[in-house]
């Protein structure tokens, strides 16, 4: 493919590859300039989303041994023991750009891709987990995105019978111009069934099977496109990802096939990159090559150009190695699931990617008349490939968490005089971000499976595993609000949470999956938020005990009218040995005590009250003591396994009354509740101090769970009783002298809300802030 | 020898596992019949799973219903054998012309997910004589095509005829015909399931294999799954089926 | 055999309630759009037939629209020839199948 | 002020995928159909415009076409005037609205 009208050092700059970069591919290849071709397979294979070439060295500080670990970062997806032979897969992923642009085929293409991760190593799918970030619900540009993302989400989702039982929806100003569409996914496997993304055995097949390609998701590599024919063809331009979720179910039902049967020596979906990616990867893996014959790739439409095929993103492919004595096995299975199957290279030893039009011999060796086009080194567009030192530079005016014990800031003092307490808690239930997420979630189907013993909509997912006792329990979690402030702080509250509302089920979290979304990491301050944001993520993992098993980055979460905030969002999956020990937040019976576990510290900053009620979130956040969070999980873990728990709530966002409110309409009973204020009323009732949680255990076990607290070092105190058809909560004696003017704005006004109230404001506060009728 | 009841896979079927699963909870031999299958294989009863068969595309359930298998399923449907359709299933059986009416897209426009109450209109027939006394059933849905549609003579016929075996209610157990809230899809006359004149072909849109056990928030189905066990025992002249239950 | 190019048009039959031309009626207005009215929407499915002649590939799309492509219950269908895109269209979708 | 009866047929644009039509293709030999290719999916949306002229009202369907019933990144679409029908399809969906 030669070039006349496009000089190779303008093309690789329009292709995204720098200067620099062009020297550093010129090494690994022995100093010869790359052909148009090889340009385009490096200029994928190199991009941010495909080496993390800026993320690698703050990823390699990350924790990843644990306990019962099989496979951790580098893998299609994180693996960990269950017990009973028995291993669970998951991991989370970004499909942020591609949703801007068309959100239903954006959203729809991001859950096929990270289901292709899971099934990819031997697991069937059993959950989809999906993390959404929005601008101003009321901006009518946000309204079709929500539309379609979700729209896209579910008729992905639903239509391959994989359930999706939790995620996140959560609206910012920040994301206006850029929304994050992080979905996880996870998957039951035999760990005897473990397959690894690795083309061992030269000599072996190299078989591509699914949907046939297409000019999908070229991208910015089709300026070759137009270079390379003549004038400018419209019907050759790249063209939006389109995802086919019934040829994905089949995928999958057939590659589990494959697997269960011993048919395949490794696996590997074919996403970002496509066919260059999958198999220089798999080939590096193995530490062998692979020779593409081009020619034997199916094709969608005629006259692709030998790069689009290369790189081409069509979705539904997969990549498998086979031993030439099982293709037509292989081929067989693929026939009765109706998926094309084709041969489209060998497994060499050279450790090269070789690339040939005009067919291979039967020996694998390029045949009589047939052309190399491409030939490159697979280290070097994979495990070589280039790295970046970015520079970090914090901002000259930051804000961080204030010392323990630290004055209380000034807005800590609201509500001012005569604010309700009881209206400022409807108004926070009804707030588009602590709403009710039904109308979102029931476009999904969150119970195919018949494994779906907690859905979304109240915490934590907790699916059974059939054929045991146990259960497995996930969360999805990220705090965009402090992270503005305090990109570290931001993180570790972000595992913080995930892990914390697994852990009050009763369930011990396995491990930690994260997509990390920032913004532009040549820009020295964001790229300090993206390294104080994994070193938050690290610092709580370990402080947790728990590996980091996979993520993934996304960068460049930039628009012209400005950045997201640092977005870490955090996926967990825990094990519950014995479901019948769960335990939900709901309030459960009436005369049940209610105990509240760990206190408030000052900051208002990043809270849902600070963005009502008008506080600049330059004020303080609250701080986190990582060694305490991680006594609070053990202590409930224990408490539950004990039976000394009904019910467990942590207090999240909204605070300890919106917790409070939550536990109760769940269980549709009311509670009495006495709160001595430590800071400020604010501060107590809304403020979103973490390491706190509320249980209710019954009168005769009270006194066993507050003693438990107290031996794990934990602040308690039994704050009150389930029962009533209202919430009240009144300031214990302590606070309550003198006047409402005499005490500066400190409110004593007791606050008391019928349950029918909070419902009322909960349920339908998302259909109203998004204008849909419901 | 517990009875043998056939679950047809077509592809692009979901619930085919879960259903196999609910099945054999009752005390039953489930047996996945492949779509491209001539031969219903000797089984007592037949059961088209939910899920989106070729994608639903172009309309939900039109093109399964071509399968071979569909042949024999009519086959065995004309002479006298059980067939249940779920979801799905019900989609494909409306399309093949086995039970009455059409399922249009849910008048909201969206997918509905979520958990419903049906009742039993009659405990007298194969598919809910386990039921007992008429209660409000809680089970989910999961479905964006589920609006039951006929004109309203078909509609006043099938009443006539006891036809219709399933209505959405709402929470004070009135039938909840479209626009109540507790009709998920906008169904004439709350209709949720219907069954053939001939009383031995039936469809309903809510998923009783969903909610055949306790764990699960319900076993409200299990009555209808035992029912069809049950039924297809007493046909297939197997030993009624032990351990028959949710646990 | 010559190859000839169709459209079947599939609409709601007259008196079928049709959620999706409400809706779009329902939109009119954020758009500032007046005067659109009496809103079906329906299904468009073109395809390419080899036959000897035309009624013979007509009859096959027929048999398609009448069997698969419409339910005569809820559905009305018309069948109309498109040999003009025909060249272009069918080339595009060859590798589909 | 006079009616025309216009037909938007939107269709997946060339070398988009088409699932749709990809599934009714691979379902065709369980009709016993052959020779039938290129299977394209899309919609068909019926509706009434009320405007001065002809040109006026095509206009206006136009607008409509472009920012609603078709999604232009994947998506082509042709505007068709049907106004023989207009009378009796806009009268059977008059009863409608
Ligand atoms: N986009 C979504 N898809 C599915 N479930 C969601 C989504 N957004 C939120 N949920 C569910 O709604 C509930 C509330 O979400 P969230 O406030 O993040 O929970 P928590 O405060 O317990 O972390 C959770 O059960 C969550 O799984
Ligand atoms: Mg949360």
């Amino acid at each position: 493919m030669t070039v006349a009208d496009v000089a190779v050092d303008l093309l690789h700059r329009r292709l995204g590859v720098t200067d620099e970069e062009l020297d550093a591919i010129r090494d690994r290849l022995g100093g010869r300039d790359p052909n148009d071709l090889e340009l385009a397979m490096f200029s994928v294979m190199w991009s941010e989303h495909c080496s993390y070439k800026s993320s690698k060295p703050l990823l390699r500080t990350l924790p990843t041994e644990g306990e019962g670990v099989v496979t951790g970062p580098g893998e299609n997806a994180g693996v960990i023991s269950i017990g009973d032979g028995l291993a669970v897969a998951f991991k989370i992923e970004s499909h942020n750009h591609p949703s801007a642009v068309e959100p239903y085929q954006g959203a729809a293409t991001g859950v096929g891709g990270i289901l292709r991760d899971i099934f990819t190593m031997g697991a069937r799918p059993i959950a989809i987990l999906d993390a959404l970030r929005f601008g101003d619900p009321a901006d009518p540009r946000t309204r079709h995105l929500v539309d379609g993302v979700v729209r896209g989400v579910g008729g992905y989702g639903n239509c391959v019978g994989v359930p999706t039982v939790g995620g996140e929806l959560v609206f910012d100003p920040s994301y206006a111009g850029n929304p994050l569409v992080n979905v996880m996914a996870i998957g039951l496997l035999h760990e005897r069934q473990l397959t690894l993304a690795s083309a061992p055995g030269p000599g072996n097949l190299v078989v591509l099977y699914g949907s046939a390609t297409g000019r999908d998701g070229i991208g910015g590599a089709s300026i070759l496109a137009s270079a390379t024919f003549t004038h400018d063809d419209p019907s050759k331009r790249p063209s939006v990802q389109v995802g086919d979720p019934f040829a994905e179910k089949l995928l999958i039902e057939a590659s589990l096939e494959l697997i269960e049967r011993g048919l395949v020596e490794g696996l590997q979906d074919l996403g970002a990159g496509g066919i260059t990616c999958a198999t220089s990867e798999t080939a590096d893996r193995a530490g062998t090559g692979i020779v593409v014959d081009l020619d034997a790739v199916p094709r969608r439409e005629p006259g692709l150009a030998p790069f689009e095929v290369m790189i081409s993103e069509s979705q539904e492919r997969m990549c498998a190695a086979v031993r030439p004595d099982r293709w037509l096995a292989v081929r067989d299975v693929c026939d009765r699931w109706g998926l094309p199957v084709a041969i489209i290279g060998r497994v060499t030893d050279d450790g090269d990617i070789a690339v040939v039009e005009g067919g291979l011999g039967p020996d694998g060796r390029p045949g009589p008349g047939s052309r190399e086009l491409a030939r490159v080194p697979a280290a070097a567009m994979t495990s070589d490939a280039i790295v970046h030192e970015r520079v970090a530079t914090p901002p000259v005016h930051r804000r961080g968490a204030p010392a323990p014990g630290a004055p209380a800031a000034v807005s800590d003092r609201l509500p001012e005089r005569g604010m309700d307490p009881g209206a400022v808690l409807l108004a926070l239930l009804g707030s588009a971000n602590l709403s009710s997420r039904r109308t979102v979630y029931e476009q999904y189907d969150s119970t195919v499976g018949a494994d779906t013993v907690a859905g979304p909509g109240r915490g934590a997912a907790v699916l059974r595993v059939k054929g045991t006792r146990k259960a497995l329990v996930a969360s999805t979690d990220g705090n965009h609000g402090v992270g503005l402030v305090d990109p570290w702080l931001g993180a570790a509250l972000s595992v913080a949470e995930a892990t914390r509302n697994v852990s009050i089920t009763g369930a011990r979290p396995l491990g930690v999956t994260n997509c990390l979304n920032y913004g532009d990491p040549t820009r020295p301050d964001a790229f300090w938020q993206l390294s104080e944001g994994v070193r938050g993520l690290g610092d709580a993992c370990r402080a947790l005990g728990l590996p980091v098993t996979g993520g993934n980055v996304s960068l460049y979460n930039e628009w012209p009218g400005g950045r997201i905030a640092p977005t870490p969002e955090i996926g967990v999956v825990g094990l519950l040995d014995d479901v019948a020990t769960l335990v939900g937040p709901a309030f459960a019976h009436i005369g049940d005590s209610i105990v509240l576990v760990g206190d408030a510290t000052p900051g208002l900053a990043g809270s849902a009250y600070a963005a009502l009620a008008g506080v600049t979130t330059d004020d303080n956040p609250p701080n986190l003591d990582l060694a305490r969070e991680a006594a609070l999980q053990a202590f409930v873990r224990e408490a539950i396994a004990r039976g000394l728990v009904v019910s467990a709530q942590d207090v999240s966002g909204g605070g300890l009354a919106v917790a409070l409110a939550e536990c109760a309409m769940w269980g549709g009973l009311g509670a009495r509740v006495r709160l001595s204020f430590v800071g400020s009323p604010a501060v107590d009732l809304f403020g979103e101090s973490p390491s706190r949680l509320i249980a209710t255990a019954a009168p005769t076990h009270a006194a066993a769970l507050v003693l438990l607290a107290r031996q794990y070092g934990l602040p308690v105190e039994s704050i009150g009783a389930v029962g009533g058809d209202r919430l009240i909560i009144e300031p214990a004696a302590s606070a309550a002298i003198g006047s409402s003017e005499g005490r500066g704005g400190q409110f004593a006004d007791v606050l008391e809300v019928p349950i029918g109230e909070l419902r009322h404001a909960w349920d339908d506060g998302l259909a109203r802030s998004l204008g849909w009728e419901s | 020898m517990p009875v043998r009841i056939g679950v047809v896979v077509f592809p692009g079927s979901n619930c085919d596992r879960d259903t196999i699963h609910a099945l054999d909870l009752a005390g039953a031999e489930p047996v996945a019949l492949w779509h491209e299958r001539a031969s219903l294989e000797g089984v007592a009863a037949v059961v088209l799973p939910g899920g989106f068969a070729y994608g639903d595309y172009l309309r939900a359930g039109v093109i399964a219903r071509f399968s071979p298998i569909m042949r024999a399923v009519a086959a065995f449907a004309n002479g006298g054998g059980l067939v249940l359709g779920i979801c799905n299933g019900f989609q494909v059986l409306a399309e093949a012309g086995l039970v009455p009416g059409a399922l249009l897209r849910n008048t909201s426009l969206r997918f509905a997910g979520q958990e419903v109450a049906i009742a039993a209109e009659r405990a007298d027939t194969a598919f809910t004589h386990a039921l007992g006394v008429r209660r409000p059933l809680r089970m989910p849905v999961a479905h964006g095509e589920g609006c039951y549609y006929a004109d309203e003579a078909a509609l006043d016929q099938l009443e006539r005829n006891r036809q219709v075996l399933f209505r959405y209610v709402d929470a004070s157990g009135d039938n909840a015909g479209p626009g109540n809230p507790a009709n998920p899809n906008g169904s004439l006359r709350a209709i949720a399931g219907v069954i053939n004149a001939a009383g031995n072909v039936a469809g309903l849109m809510p998923h009783p294999e969903r909610a055949a056990e306790a764990i699960l928030g319900s076993d409200d189905g299990m009555g209808i799954v035992r029912s069809l066990v049950e039924s297809a025992a007493r046909v297939s002249g197997s030993a009624a089926p032990a351990g028959v239950g949710a646990r | 055999m010559t190859s000839f190019r169709f459209a079947v048009n599939v609409t709601p039959k007259p008196g079928i309630l049709d959620p999706q031309g409400r809706a779009v009626e329902g939109s009119l207005g954020h758009l500032g759009i007046v005067g659109v009215s009496a809103v079906r929407v329906g299904r468009r499915v073109e395809l390419t037939v080899d036959g000897v002649d035309e009624p013979v590939a007509r009859g096959v799309v027929d048999q398609l629209a009448r069997e698969l492509l419409s339910n005569p219950l809820i559905e009305a269908y018309t069948i109309e020839p498109i040999g003009a895109t025909s060249s272009t269209t069918s080339t595009d979708a060859a590798g589909e199948g």
